[in-house]
C-alpha cells in the first residue's frame, strides 16, 4: 500500500517543473504544455485527498473530472487562438508577438 | 428534499437570453432579423435579470448545499447585471462598427455575467472554480473578438495562457486547502478550521499562498499583473470595460465569501498575504501608471491601483469594513463604468489610437463627454462631491477604526498620486487646442449614449452626495456572512 | 443684536454651487446674460455675508451661532448616531473671513467679465470654489469640513491651467499636487481624531468636548498644521505659492491669495487649536519659528523679485508668515492679531492682485523696472496701488496696522527676541515698497507706456470696494476686534490673556 | 497541404529514439527497483508505483527541457499516462478512462495538429526565453516550500478507498447538478472561441487595419 506522501511529492514535483516550463519557454504551445503538467498535478492531489480522506462525498474525484474537462477546453482554445496568431503574424513565439509590449 | 429552482431563475434568464442570441445568430438569414436585435435582446436579459434578482433580495436558502441566494448574491446579480445593461447600452454602436461576429460576442458577456455570478453565490470550491472559468472563459474569447485586429489576438492569447496558469496556481492552493479540510463545502471547512487541530496547519499554509496568488492572478494584483496592460490594450474597449469592472467585482465578491466564510477561522494566516499583496499593488499600480502614454494601459494600472484599495478591506476584517469595500466596490465600479462608456463612445467617432494625446481639446468639441470624463477621473482620484470620495472615507475610516493607520496613509499618499497622472487626461482634454484635428470636430451623441452617461454620472454624484441608501444595502448583504 | 439664522449660512455655500448648476444649462454665448447673473449671484452673495457679520452677536457667550443641523449619515457601521450632519455655524472668526470671502468674490467677479475665452467654464468653476470656501469657514461637521475644503483646491487646477498665463501647466500642477498632499495629512489627522475620540461621530462641537491624551494631542498637531499650513504657504511648504500666483488668472489671484490661503490658517485655529489645545501649546513656538522665518524669508525675496506679481506673491509668504507667528503666541491677543491679519492681508492682497491684472492685460509686461512715471500716466491705479501699498507695509489708518500691532504686542510678551525680528521684517517690506514706488511712478513717462489707459470703469469699481474695506479696518476696527477677540476667549480657552 | 506535412520521416525518427531512450530509462529504473525488492525494502505495488512515477518526472522534464518542440509534445505523453496509473491506484477507474480518453486520446493529438498547422515541421528547434535561470530558481525555490511542508506535516494514516461508478455519476448528476451544466455552456465557449479564432476570415477587411 502506498501512503499518502508518495502521491503529493510526486504532483509536488510535476508541478513544480510544469511551473518552470511556463516561466522559461517563450513558445506558446509549450507553455500550454507546462500548464497542462500543473494541471495534472492537480488532479492527483484532488484525487489523493479525496480516496484518503473525503470518503463519503467524494469531492475530490468529481473536482478532477472537471479540471481535465476544463483543461482540455482550455487546450482547445488556446490552440483555436494560437492557430490565428500564426496566421497574422506566421510565429507563435510570444516573443515576437510583440504589438504590444509584453 | 425539493429544490427552490425559482432562486435561480436571473441567472436562466441570462443564459436563456444568451442562447436565443446564439440561434437567432446562427439563423439570421433564414429568421430575417438584423443586427441590431442583439444588443436589444441583451439589453432586456440584463434588465429582467437584474429586477428577478430585486424580486429575490431577502432570501436565504441554499441549493444542493452549493449554491447560495442570499442577500450577497443579490447584491452582486443586481450590480453585474446592470453593469452589462449599461455597458451594452453605452457601446452597442461601438459594437455594430467593429465587431464582426455580434451575436456570439453579446452571448459571451452574458455568459460572462453568470460565471461572475455563480462565483459570488457557489458555496462549494468546485461550483465556485466552475464560476471562475465560466467568467475567464467568455472573456478570453470576447477579448479576441476583433477579428482584423493583430493586437486582439495577441492579447487574446496571452490573456489565455496567464489565465490557465493563473487557473492552474488557484487549482493547487484549493487541492491544498482540501486536503487541509477535507471537504470542498464551506459549510463543513469552516466548521473543520473552527474545531482547531482537525486540519492539517501545513497543507493550510501552502494552499493559502497558492489561493492568493491565483486570485491575485484574476484580480491582476501586483505582482500577477504583467498580463493586464496587455489583455486591456489589446481587446475591443467594451471588453477592457468588462474586465475592469465586471470581472473584478465577481473576483472581490468571491473574496467576500471566502474570506469572509470558510476561511475566517484561520484569518491570521492569510491576513500578512493579503497585507502584501494589497501594499504592493497600492504602490506599484499607481507608479507605474504615471509613465503611460497610452490610456487603456493607463486605466489599467489605475485600476490595479484601486484593486489595492478594495484588498486593504480584508487586512482588518469586519463587517464594518467588508461593507465598507462593498460600499466602495459599487462605487469604483459605477465610476469606471462611466470613463469607460466616455471613451466607447469617443472611439465610435474617432479613429482608435487609444493614445491621451486623442483627446486633445476634447472639452471645445465635445463639453459633456470631457465633464463626464473627468468627473469619473476626479471620483477615481477620491475627490469630494463625487462617489469616490465619500466611498473612500468610508473604507479608509473603518480600516483606521480596526487599527491599519499606516496602510491607510500609503492608499491616500497613492490616490495622491493617482491624481497626478488622471490630470494628465484632463489636462490634454482641457488645456490644449486640438490642433492636428485627431477628434471629429463636432458630432452628437446618440440617445442611447447619452442615457448611458448621463444615468451613470448621476449616480456617481448621487453616491457622493448621499450614499447611505447604497451602504445600508451593502451593510445589509454583508451581514448575511456574520 | 439679532440671531444668525441658520439657513442662511446653508443657503450662502448654496448661492454659489447652485449657480454654477444654473450656469450649466445657460448656453455659452450668451455672454450678456452670464455677466448679468454672475453680477446678481455675486452681490446677493456679499449682501449676504455683510448681514451674516453685522447680526454676529459677539456679546453671546455661545461658542458658536446661527447652528442648524441636517442628520447627513447616521447610525450605520462605524458611523454612530448623528454621525455625519450637515451641520452649519459661525464664531466670529468665521465671521470675519466670511464677510472677507464675499467682498473679495464681489471684487473678483466683476473684474473677471473682461474675459472672452469661455467666460462662462470660468464662472462654473470659480463659484464651485466659492462655494467651497464659504462652506468650509461655516461648516461644523469635520466630514463636510474636508469635503468641501477638497472642493475648494479641485477647481484651481483648471482654473488657472486653462486661464492662466506664464507657465501655466507647470505652475497649476505643481500647486494641485502639493495642496492634496497637504490635504493627505489632514485627513490622516481627522481619521486619527474621529477614532481616538470614539464616539462615532464627526461633529466638531462634541469632539471638541473631548480630552484628548496629551500625547496623542502632540503627534496630531503637526499633521494639521503642515496639512493646512501647505495651504497658508507656511514656510517650507510654500514652494507651489510664487508659481501658482504668477500664473494664476486675474480674479484667481484675488480669491487665492485672498481668501484659499486664509483657509489654511483656519483650518489650524479650527481644528488644531480649538480641537487639540494642549498640542496647539506645545508647538507654538515652533509655529512661532515658521511664521518669523516664513516673514524674513518672503520679505528678503520679494526684495530681488523684478516681476510685479512674483513680488507680491512672495509678500503674501511674509505676510502669512505674521499669520503664524500670530497663532504661535497662543494668547488672546496674538491668535487675534493674526485673524486680523488674514482679513487685512486677504483685501490688500487682493487689491494688487487686481491692479497688477488691469495693468499686465494692457501691457503684458509686469518687469519693475520697465516702468516709469506711471503717476501722471495713470493717476487713478497709482492712487489705489499707493493705498494697497500702504496698507501691507502697515502705515497707522490701513488695515495692516491695526492687524500687525496686535501681533507685535503678543509677540513680544512671549519672546521679545522674536518681536524684534518681526519689526526688522517690517522694514524690509517697506524697503522694497518704496523703491517700487520710486521706480514706477516717478520719473519720466517712457515713450513705450503711450498707449496705456488708466483703469476701466469696472476695475474702478471693485477696487473701490476693496479699499473701502482697508480703510474701514484701520479707521474703525472694533466691530472686528470684538467679534474676534470674544470667539477666542470662549473657543481657545487655553489661551493666555 | 498533406505532401507538405513531413511528419512520417520525423515520425520514424521519433519512434525509434523515443522507444530506445524510453526502454534504456525503463529497465535501469526497473532493475534498481527489483534488486530493492528482491533485498525486501519494497513491494511489488511499490516497484509500480516507483517506476511510473519515475516515468512521469522523466517525461515531464524532457517536455520542459526539449528544444524540438515535437519531441517535447510527445514527451508529454508520459506524464499524461502515467497519471492514469495513479488513478487506478488511487481506485478511480472511471476517472482513469477519462484521463485516458481524453488526454491521451484528444489532447495530444490536438497539440500534434496544431503543430502541423504552425511552422514547427520547418523549424521545430525553439529558442527559450531569457529568464531561465530566475524561473529555475523560482521553481525550486516552491518545489522545496512544498515538499518542506509535505515532510512536516502531520498526516494521519488512512487507507485510500475506491469509489464506484454509479457513486460518482449519482454524486456528478444530484448534488453537483449545476456546476456540471454550467461546464456545458463552457465547452459551448470554448467552441465558439475555437470556432472564432480558427476559421479563416477571408471578406473581411476593417476600416483601419493600416499597419
Amino acid at each position: 500500500m502506498i501512503p499518502l506522501e508518495n502521491f503529493l511529492i510526486l504532483s509536488s514535483i510535476l508541478f513544480c517543473i510544469g511551473f518552470y516550463g511556463v516561466l522559461s519557454r517563450k513558445n506558446a504551445i509549450l507553455i500550454l504544455i507546462s500548464v497542462e503538467l500543473m494541471l495534472a498535478a492537480v488532479g492527483i492531489n484532488f484525487v489523493a485527498f479525496s480516496s484518503f480522506y473525503d470518503t463519503e462525498r467524494y469531492s475530490g474525484h468529481i473536482f478532477a473530472l472537471f479540471v481535465v474537462a476544463i483543461a482540455a477546453a482550455e487546450v482547445g482554445l488556446a490552440l483555436g487562438i494560437i492557430i490565428r496568431l500564426f496566421r497574422e503574424r506566421k510565429t507563435i513565439n510570444i516573443d515576437e508577438a510583440n504589438e504590444l509590449k509584453w | 428534499m425539493m429544490n427552490n429552482y425559482f432562486l435561480i431563475l436571473p441567472e436562466i434568464s441570462l443564459l436563456l437570453t444568451g442562447m436565443l442570441i446564439l440561434f437567432l445568430d446562427a439563423f439570421s438569414k433564414e429568421l430575417g432579423v438584423g443586427r441590431k436585435i442583439f444588443p436589444m435582446l441583451a439589453i432586456i436579459g440584463s434588465l429582467l435579470s437584474a429586477l428577478l434578482s430585486f424580486l429575490l433580495i431577502g432570501n436565504n436558502e441554499t441549493l444542493f448545499d452549493i449554491y447560495k441566494v442570499d442577500d450577497l448574491t443579490a447584491y452582486f446579480r443586481i450590480l453585474l447585471s446592470l453593469i452589462l445593461c449599461f455597458l451594452v447600452i453605452g457601446s452597442h454602436e461601438y459594437n455594430d462598427k467593429k465587431i464582426t461576429h455580434i451575436g456570439e460576442y453579446y452571448f459571451l458577456l452574458l455568459t460572462a455575467t453568470v460565471g461572475g455570478i455563480v462565483m459570488v453565490a457557489g458555496v462549494e470550491l468546485i461550483t465556485m472554480y466552475v464560476g471562475l472559468e465560466l467568467l475567464s472563459f467568455s472573456l478570453y474569447v470576447a477579448s479576441s473578438s476583433l477579428i482584423n485586429d493583430k493586437q486582439s489576438g495577441e492579447a487574446s492569447l496571452k490573456y489565455v495562457l496567464i489565465g490557465g496558469v493563473g487557473s492552474a496556481i488557484l487549482l493547487f492552493g484549493l487541492s491544498m486547502i482540501y486536503g487541509s479540510a477535507q471537504s470542498t463545502f464551506y459549510n463543513d471547512i469552516a466548521i473543520n478550521f473552527l474545531n482547531g487541530d482537525f486540519f492539517n496547519l501545513e497543507f493550510l499554509l501552502v494552499g493559502l499562498i497558492f489561493l492568493i496568488a491565483g486570485l491575485g492572478f484574476k484580480l491582476s494584483a501586483v505582482p500577477f499583473h504583467m498580463w493586464a496592460p496587455d489583455v486591456y490594450q489589446g481587446a475591443p474597449t467594451p471588453v477592457t470595460a468588462f474586465l475592469s469592472t465586471s470581472s473584478k467585482a465577481a473576483v472581490i465578491g468571491l473574496l467576500f465569501r471566502l474570506l469572509g466564510g470558510p476561511l475566517l477561522g484561520v484569518i491570521e494566516y492569510w491576513q500578512p498575504l493579503i497585507i502584501l499583496l494589497s501594499v504592493l499593488t497600492m504602490i506599484i499600480g499607481n507608479l507605474i501608471a504615471i509613465q503611460q502614454k497610452n490610456i487603456k494601459r493607463m486605466l489599467a494600472y489605475s485600476s490595479v491601483g484601486q484593486i489595492g484599495y478594495l484588498l486593504m478591506a480584508f487586512v482588518g476584517l469586519s463587517s464594518y469594513t467588508l461593507s465598507a469595500a462593498l460600499f466602495h466596490l459599487s462605487g469604483y465600479l459605477a465610476t469606471n463604468l462611466l470613463i469607460f462608456i466616455a471613451i466607447i463612445i469617443f472611439y465610435t467617432k474617432n479613429k482608435e489610437n487609444s493614445l491621451i494625446n486623442d483627446f486633445k481639446g476634447l472639452a471645445n468639441n465635445q463639453p459633456f463627454l470631457a465633464l463626464i470624463i473627468s468627473a469619473g477621473l476626479f471620483s477615481l482620484a477620491g475627490m469630494p462631491l463625487l462617489a469616490g470620495f465619500f466611498t473612500k472615507f468610508i473604507l479608509f475610516q473603518a480600516i483606521v477604526q480596526n487599527g491599519f493607520l499606516w496602510i491607510v496613509v500609503i492608499a491616500v499618499t497613492m490616490s495622491t498620486i493617482s491624481l497626478y497622472y488622471y490630470l494628465q487626461i484632463i489636462k490634454q482634454m482641457y488645456l490644449f487646442e486640438d490642433n492636428d484635428n485627431n477628434c471629429v470636430s463636432k458630432w452628437n451623441l446618440t440617445p442611447s449614449q447619452y442615457i448611458a452617461s448621463s444615468l451613470l454620472f448621476l449616480l456617481v454624484i448621487f453616491i457622493g452626495i448621499y450614499g447611505t441608501p447604497f451602504y445600508s444595502f451593502a451593510e445589509q448583504s454583508i451581514m448575511v456572512l456574520f | 443684536m439679532n440671531e444668525i439664522d441658520g439657513m442662511l449660512l446653508v443657503s450662502l455655500f448654496l448661492i454659489p454651487l447652485l449657480s454654477a448648476v444654473f450656469l450649466m444649462l445657460v448656453p455659452s454665448r450668451e455672454r450678456s446674460f452670464i455677466i448679468g447673473f454672475t453680477g446678481l449671484s455675486s452681490f446677493v452673495m456679499f449682501i449676504f455675508s455683510l448681514y451674516i457679520f453685522l447680526s454676529y452677536d459677539f456679546s453671546s457667550t455661545d461658542q458658536f451661532q446661527g447652528i442648524f443641523a441636517i442628520p447627513w449619515v447616521s447610525d450605520i457601521g462605524i458611523i454612530g448616531l448623528n454621525g455625519i450632519q450637515l451641520k452649519v455655524g459661525i464664531d466670529g472668526i468665521a465671521a470675519a473671513m466670511i464677510l472677507l470671502t464675499g467682498i473679495v468674490i464681489l471684487a473678483g467677479t466683476i473684474v473677471s467679465w473682461k474675459i472672452t475665452y469661455r467666460i462662462k467654464d470660468f464662472f462654473i468653476l470659480l463659484y464651485i470654489l466659492v462655494a467651497g470656501v464659504f462652506g468650509t469657514f461655516a461648516m461644523l461637521d469635520l466630514f463636510f469640513w474636508f469635503l468641501l475644503y477638497e472642493t475648494a483646491l479641485l477647481p484651481m487646477y483648471l482654473l488657472i491651467g486653462v486661464w492662466g498665463s506664464t507657465r501655466k501647466e507647470y505652475g497649476a500642477m505643481k500647486l494641485m499636487m502639493m495642496l492634496v498632499a497637504g490635504s493627505i495629512l489632514i485627513f490622516s489627522a481627522i481619521f486619527m481624531i474621529f477614532t481616538e475620540a470614539q464616539l462615532g461621530s464627526f461633529d466638531l462641537e462634541l469632539l471638541a468636548t473631548v480630552d484628548y491624551n496629551r500625547n496623542f494631542q502632540i503627534l496630531v498637531f503637526p499633521l494639521i498644521a503642515i496639512g493646512c499650513g501647505t495651504l497658508g504657504a507656511m514656510f517650507p511648504f510654500h514652494a507651489w505659492s510664487p508659481d501658482g500666483h504668477a500664473s494664476a488668472p486675474t480674479a484667481v489671484s484675488m480669491l487665492h491669495a485672498g481668501v484659499l490661503m486664509k483657509l489654511g490658517a483656519f483650518g489650524i485655529i479650527r481644528l488644531g487649536f480649538q480641537l487639540l489645545p494642549e498640542g496647539a501649546a506645545y508647538w507654538g513656538p515652533g509655529l512661532m519659528f515658521l511664521g518669523i522665518v516664513a516673514a524674513l524669508y518672503g520679505a528678503v525675496s520679494a526684495l530681488k523679485q523684478t516681476d510685479l506679481k512674483l513680488m507680491t506673491g512672495f509678500s503674501s509668504i511674509s505676510h502669512m508668515g505674521y499669520v503664524f507667528l500670530g497663532l504661535g503666541t497662543y494668547t488672546v491677543i496674538g491668535i487675534s492679531g493674526a485673524v486680523l491679519q488674514m482679513f487685512a492681508h486677504g483685501v490688500m492682497t487682493a487689491l494688487f492682485f487686481l491692479l497688477i491684472g488691469a495693468m499686465y492685460d494692457q501691457s503684458h509686461n509686469r518687469d519693475i523696472p520697465n516702468f516709469s512715471g506711471l503717476a501722471t500716466k495713470m493717476p487713478v491705479w497709482s492712487i489705489f496701488f499707493v493705498i494697497a501699498g500702504l496698507a501691507s507695509l502697515g502705515l497707522p489708518g490701513l488695515s495692516g496696522f491695526v492687524a500687525e500691532l496686535h501681533i507685535f504686542i503678543g509677540v513680544f510678551q512671549a519672546y521679545p527676541i522674536i518681536g524684534g525680528l518681526a519689526v526688522l521684517t517690517a522694514a524690509i517690506t517697506a524697503t522694497y515698497l518704496l523703491r517700487m514706488f520710486s521706480t514706477m511712478f516717478f520719473g519720466p513717462v517712457s515713450s513705450k507706456w503711450d498707449k496705456l489707459n488708466d483703469m476701466t470703469y469696472l476695475e474702478r469699481v471693485s477696487a473701490t470696494i476693496l479699499a473701502l474695506s482697508i480703510l474701514f479696518l484701520g479707521l474703525w476696527p472694533s466691530p472686528w476686534i470684538d467679534r474676534i477677540a470674544d470667539s477666542i476667549q470662549i473657543g481657545i480657552p487655553g489661551a493666555l490673556m | 497541404m498533406l505532401s507538405k506535412v513531413p511528419l512520417p520521416q520525423q515520425f520514424d525518427r521519433l519512434i525509434v529514439t523515443g522507444g530506445i531512450v524510453t526502454s534504456v530509462f525503463v529497465i535501469l529504473i526497473l532493475t534498481i527497483l527489483l534488486i530493492l525488492k528482491f533485498v525486501g525494502f519494497i513491494s511489488y505495488t511499490e516497484v509500480f508505483f516507483w517506476l511510473i512515477s519515475s516515468g512521469m518526472i522523466i517525461g515531464a522534464l524532457a517536455s520542459v527541457f526539449l528544444k524540438n518542440i515535437v519531441h517535447a509534445v510527445f514527451s508529454l505523453l508520459a506524464p499524461l499516462l502515467g497519471i492514469v496509473a495513479i488513478y487506478l491506484f488511487l481506485g478511480s477507474e472511471f476517472l482513469a478512462l477519462a484521463q485516458l480518453l481524453i488526454y491521451g486520446g484528444g489532447v495530444v493529438i490536438l497539440l500534434l495538429f496544431a503543430l502541423m498547422m504552425t511552422d514547427v515541421q520547418d523549424n521545430p528547434v525553439v529558442i527559450d526565453g531569457s529568464q531561465k535561470p530566475v524561473g529555475f530558481i523560482i521553481a525550486v525555490l516552491i518545489g522545496f516550500v512544498l515538499l518542506y511542508s509535505i515532510f512536516t506535516a502531520d498526516i494521519e494514516i488512512a487507507t485510500p478507498s475506491s469509489l464506484s461508478l454509479a457513486d460518482l455519476g449519482s454524486n456528478i448528476f444530484t448534488q453537483f447538478l449545476i456546476p456540471f451544466l454550467l461546464l456545458g455552456i463552457l465547452l459551448d465557449i470554448a467552441l465558439t472561441g475555437a470556432l472564432l479564432n480558427g476559421k479563416k476570415h477571408k471578406n473581411l477587411q476593417s476600416s483601419d487595419s493600416d499597419e
